[in-house]
């Protein structure tokens, strides 16, 4: 494994204005670990990537904005449910600190008309981010995550299976490896059919290692496909670094093999990957074939979540302690929360007089609201009719009940 | 009506049906979707849809399957047509996602596709991973799939108009075998059912059950029983998944009888789910499995054809059941 | 003899095999081999044998399998631990070339070989792909591999000593559900046959047959029943391939009685094949299922608790038939 | 599909003279296609092989001769059956054309010593050349083909699974992609154990779209294996050219996504497959890590031959007049022929002055005469028992017969 060496340590610049959110952030996590220490280093990009971002409208440029808030907020309100209340049943692979790699994608896609129009994504086990930045109802994926029969899915997916394809959010999928498989088949189906719809999939750095990831690359290649790769590197696939499974520091030199575009961007700066997301996209409706786009990213949480979690603990928020191969060191995760998607967005609008302060803190404190409110409503959702169970199987009628014998 | 073999029957229900749909998309991989029958057009789906909507792909079956699968989900008609030697490559494929995406999205996922899965289990002088025929058991445990198993031309071309207009993922299961039957098969389109056995000759002294590429033998063999004077009631599954309990129950109900034939090995077979089936809800019949043995088929004829159930195994054990 | 986890049972049979076999390997991928109990030291097979021989890779369980398959081939020991989340992504490495190697080499390929394989079905909260249970049938259909699916940690002990040294492939079912017993189990190595099942309790009103993870649930019930009088032989499966037909079709000969329990969907659930076996060769017996209804277990812990056969619909589905 | 066009048609060069098995072959197929037309390329090779073939002693050279004769033979001497013996069984996917490639490489392995000493070699559906060129007793491999009791694999295997442990040989497999991870596993376990072994692992170009491409270069570099993928590229996986699934000319350029070592070779010259052959041996047993060698090849024969075939007609030999998608064009099959490896291998070894002609016919003579003699061996020995098929499932016992009910 003499080649992880390679793969410099991720570190990021100092930020000195914070967002609400990344301050209490740092709060959370002060008590866990040691002082902030940070490099001088900033996450990277490179490729020929556009400025198309500042010549948006502003209120494209607020809805982004809007968008990161909004997703953080879903994840720090489920955070205080999962810390708080104790019969909460929800869990999450939460997005926290990723919030600009989908919200810059979808900014580029057309998220309505259905399966027939819209831009479709597929998402992954960690979807929340994905599914928010596509126009899915928050109310409802609340409910959703908390097996609810008015969730998003009736309660029978939770979490890892959320899906809503009337704004072209084909689901998450649990499994790592077929999702960007299944993905190219619906861009196939576009190419067949002759609509301009793109694809895109999001995949972690964990999908580099599955046999699929060839199997993606090299038939939206062939095949020349209205595809687009996503790839979220936040360097770990649970407990692992990434150089245990992949032999480059950039996943995205993987595109040159097939002949294809491919490009790193910060995962960080919400507009630097719109502009890529962008670029891909006008290439894939206009019939040139695929992207690999590696978005540098990071999560700020613990890999995974559920109620009971406390805080520095297995299970919980901010590290993984008991992790055994390798582990996040505290200063990865401080240098890389010194890089908040939410502050970077902020600040940008903030010097480009698209918005003031105010307007900002105000926007924060409506997507805090917002969120508050639809956790709320999902809990007096009723629960699920357990013979339900036996439906939707398939499309029409119910399976037979055999657990009574 | 003309004579077509199993794959011009096929054909033809897909080619209707790419006429009416035109997003309807096929995947397939060395089988071009090519078939003639004397005074009929050849039937081509590559040149007449064109190579955006039929391709043929690198040996990926894996991705054959989910390409089909995330066409349906995009909401296009799509048939995968996956040779035998890749029919457990894209298992995982249909057992974790096209199986289960509509219940765990609650409904949210629609998946109006079929992935033909060759089979072979015939051809004596190839081995194990050349002549299996196992995959029956396999893909029919999978829930939310239908997995059907037509044995002749006929119910090919019927199924086949019923899988595809089907809104959910059917595995539709090719034995091979059937290449060779040639029969008179309605040239409009048709609808078999995809949940119901179909009860090939009536009888009350012992019910016979098998499917797919066994039932050439089996029908061989009811006639032999029939000349000897045996009773005998036969049924084609047809189905797997959903199995048709009530045509099963009711036959054995009658004849008290059960005789089960699979090509399939003998562990976990789909006669030990009609016997199980059977079991639950008749009393006092009497059970026997013809089955292959639970060993991989070896290249040599000799071992292989002894090992293949055939007319007479079954002939034998029908008689020492009923007798 | 000390209290022990599943994990921990299994890890000390590993690790004696490992200090015994320098060329012994371990392959995994989530889940470290790592386990304590209290009282004896903790057993990190990663630390002690090193990364050379113990390793922890990418998101490719394909590739695990085929790894400790290959070591097989090449003279080494090896068992891979697979996380169910990738259980059937291997499953065409094990029913095309683990299964069949031996077969279509006339012997000539060795594969001294474990491939353990997690399954989960006992976790409300996770949809299809993550609580499924569905594997037994899929790998004890496959033939040349023993299927094993121990119910306890002393059980798993045994059995994984036996897999280790057996000069074939064995997969050996991990039902994560029984992770939480813990119960006294021998330090020293001691080998469990892999072909036997385990008469658990001895009765004369009925025969109750589970496996695996559904065993706890079986035994509850078997106590209440004996409870209110019901004399219950109940049988753990341990091995699904082969499948020990003698003391099924013993217990039934006497019983009359036949009730199996499978986690597993209801068509073609391993109980089927008990149910078959003993159809065959015991007249007049009653018989009845308790399975997984044939749907992908939906999140939703109201429904999924409700799907999930447990020991309050074993007590009924028994007096139902005893009654 | 515009990648199709940087895939430029294989010609190949004149070669005035001829070997008798060349030129019977331009007489076979005489009768199928118009006269010879040949380009004025080489097949072509890059990247820095040593030249050590030419330091070989004048015996190991012959050797290397010998077993290109000896395969060439006996594909000749299976084809004549075929063609002339109405109840012979065996069916073949020909190796003629590419031996040099097997016995260049095998000239690189150590073939002695067993699964724990030798070097092991993992072959395909189309194994005769590389087993005989690994030393497997070629009486019991044509025993093999006909399903004989005493057949390398007492009849239970046929041509596509013959293995022979003794010598390395570690089993052809009919399925494609498998092979090569399960070969990964071969060389994991020789690299754990710390044994000098190298692992060949035979792959068709039909093999680079398989997800199995990407599980196994990916594995081999991050754990640094043993490994050696020798990619027979012979343009075509069954009826269809290689650029239908590889995006790339040459599939070698793969190896650079993962940082190792790729290499093109004329897999037409044994020297230069030697040579490469010896470099990447070399590299792995030095701890080293895995090699990708790309052997530009072409099979002489249909995909596949079997009993009953008629030469320019489906399933025999020469050319697929029944070919769908794509064909092979018989300007092509004749170029390549052209440059036949029985040739090059018998030109340059009498250049070299190691053979005179004479010495050249009489091995030769020779490799026809011993398969000639190994089939008719084969032709003599008992069929299989039937119950035996209930062998060989476990090492030990049989399983019980369930055909009978
Ligand atoms: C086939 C498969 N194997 C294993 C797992 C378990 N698993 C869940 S998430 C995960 C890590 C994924 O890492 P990455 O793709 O980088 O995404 P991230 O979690 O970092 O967003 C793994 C291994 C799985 N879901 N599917
Ligand atoms: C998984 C799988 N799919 C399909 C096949 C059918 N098949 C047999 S040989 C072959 C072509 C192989 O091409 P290549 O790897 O280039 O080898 P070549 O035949 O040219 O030597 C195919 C597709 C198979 N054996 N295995
Ligand atoms: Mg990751
Ligand atoms: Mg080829």
């Amino acid at each position: 494994m003499g080649e992880r060496d390679k793969h410099p340590s991720r570190t990021a610049e100092t930020d000195r204005t914070s967002s609400t959110s990344r301050r209490t952030f740092l709060k959370g996590i002060a008590g866990a670990g040691a002082a902030i220490s940070l490099g001088s280093k900033v996450a990277w990009a490179n490729g020929e990537i556009g400025f198309w971002a500042k010549d948006l409208t502003a209120e494209q440029l607020i809805h982004m904005y809007t968008t990161i808030q909004r997703i953080r907020w879903y994840e720090r309100t489920m955070v205080d449910k999962m810390l708080t209340e104790p019969n909460y049943r929800g869990y999450n692979h939460f997005y926290a600190g990723q919030e600009a790699v989908a919200t810059g994608v979808s900014a580029a896609l057309k998220n309505t008309g259905g399966i027939m129009e819209a831009d479709l994504v597929y998402s992954t086990h960690r979807p929340s981010g994905h599914a928010i930045a596509k126009g899915v109802d928050v109310r409802k994926m609340a409910a959703e995550y908390d097996f609810r029969a008015t969730g998003l899915n009736k309660g029978y997916g939770g979490e890892m299976h959320i899906a809503d394809k009337s704004v072209g959010f084909m689901g998450a999928d649990g499994m790592i490896g077929p999702g960007p498989v299944i993905a190219t088949g619906s861009a196939f189906a576009i190419r067949a059919r002759g609509s301009k719809q793109v694809v895109v999939n999001y995949g972690g750095d964990g999908t580099y290692a599955t046999p699929h990831f060839h199997s993606t690359l090299n038939n939206a290649t062939l095949l020349k496909l209205p595809f687009i790769y996503v790839l979220e590197n936040n360097l770990y696939h649970q407990y692992a670094h990434y150089s245990y499974s992949t032999p480059m520091k950039d996943i995205a030199t993987a595109a040159k093999t097939y002949g294809i575009s491919g490009v790193v961007v910060d995962g960080q700066d919400v507009f630097q990957v719109y502009n890529a997301a962008k670029e891909a996209v006008e290439r894939a409706r206009a019939g040139e074939g695929p992207t690999l786009i590696e978005a540098k990213t990071y999560r700020y949480y613990n890999h995974w979540g559920a109620p009971g979690a406390k805080p520095g603990e297995l299970g919980a928020f901010g590290y993984d302690p008991l992790a055994i191969t390798s582990f996040r060191p505290e200063r990865e995760v401080r240098a890389w929360m010194a890089r908040d998607p939410v502050d970077i967005s902020r600040n940008a609008l903030i010097s480009w007089k698209v918005l003031d302060r105010a307007k900002a803190d105000a926007i924060e404190a409506a997507a805090k609201k917002e969120m508050i409110e639809a956790f709320a409503w999902a809990d007096k959702q009723p629960m699920a009719k357990p013979e339900d169970g036996l439906k939707n199987v398939f499309v029409e009628g119910t399976v037979p009940p055999r657990q009574f014998g | 009506m003309a004579r077509k073999s199993f794959m011009y029957s096929v054909l033809e229900a897909v080619q209707y049906e790419m006429r009416q749909d035109k997003n309807m998309i096929w995947i397939f991989e060395l089988t071009p979707p090519v078939a003639s029958t004397p005074g009929k057009p050849v039937i081509n789906l590559e040149t007449e849809f064109g190579r955006k909507r039929v391709v043929n792909t690198g040996i990926d079956e894996n991705w054959m399957a989910g390409c089909v699968l995330g066409a349906g989900l995009a909401g296009s008609k799509a048939v995968t047509y996956i040779p035998y030697q890749g029919n457990c490559m894209c298992f995982q494929m249909l057992q974790n996602h096209a199986g289960k995406l509509r219940s765990m999205t609650g409904g949210d996922a629609g998946m109006p596709v079929v992935f033909i899965l060759e089979m072979t289990g015939q051809t004596p002088g190839f081995a194990g991973q050349h002549s299996d025929y196992e995959i029956d058991t396999y893909y029919a445990h999978i829930p939310g799939l239908k997995t059907v198993i037509p044995s002749n031309p006929t119910d090919a071309k019927g199924m086949m108009v019923s899988a595809i207009r089907d809104p959910n993922p059917v595995v539709f299961l090719w034995a091979d075998a059937l290449r060779t039957l040639i029969e008179d098969v309605p040239d409009e389109q048709f609808t078999t059912p995809l949940d119901k056995a179909a009860v090939r000759t009536t009888g009350s002294d012992i019910t016979v059950v098998g499917s797919g590429g066994g039932m050439p033998e089996v029908l061989k063999a009811t006639e032999q029983l029939q000349k000897a004077g045996m009773k005998v009631e036969t049924i084609d599954l047809r189905s797997l998944k959903p199995m048709d309990t009530e045509t099963l129950v009711k036959s054995v109900q009658k004849t008290k009888r059960l005789l089960t034939v699979d090509q399939s090995y003998y562990t976990l077979c789909p006669g030990a789910e009609v016997i199980a089936r059977v079991a639950e809800n008749v009393e006092g019949a009497r059970y026997k499995r013809v089955a292959f043995p639970d060993a991989p088929p070896p290249a040599s004829p000799e071992m292989f054809l002894w090992m293949r159930p055939n007319a007479d195994h079954i002939v034998g054990a029908a008689k020492k059941l009923v007798g």
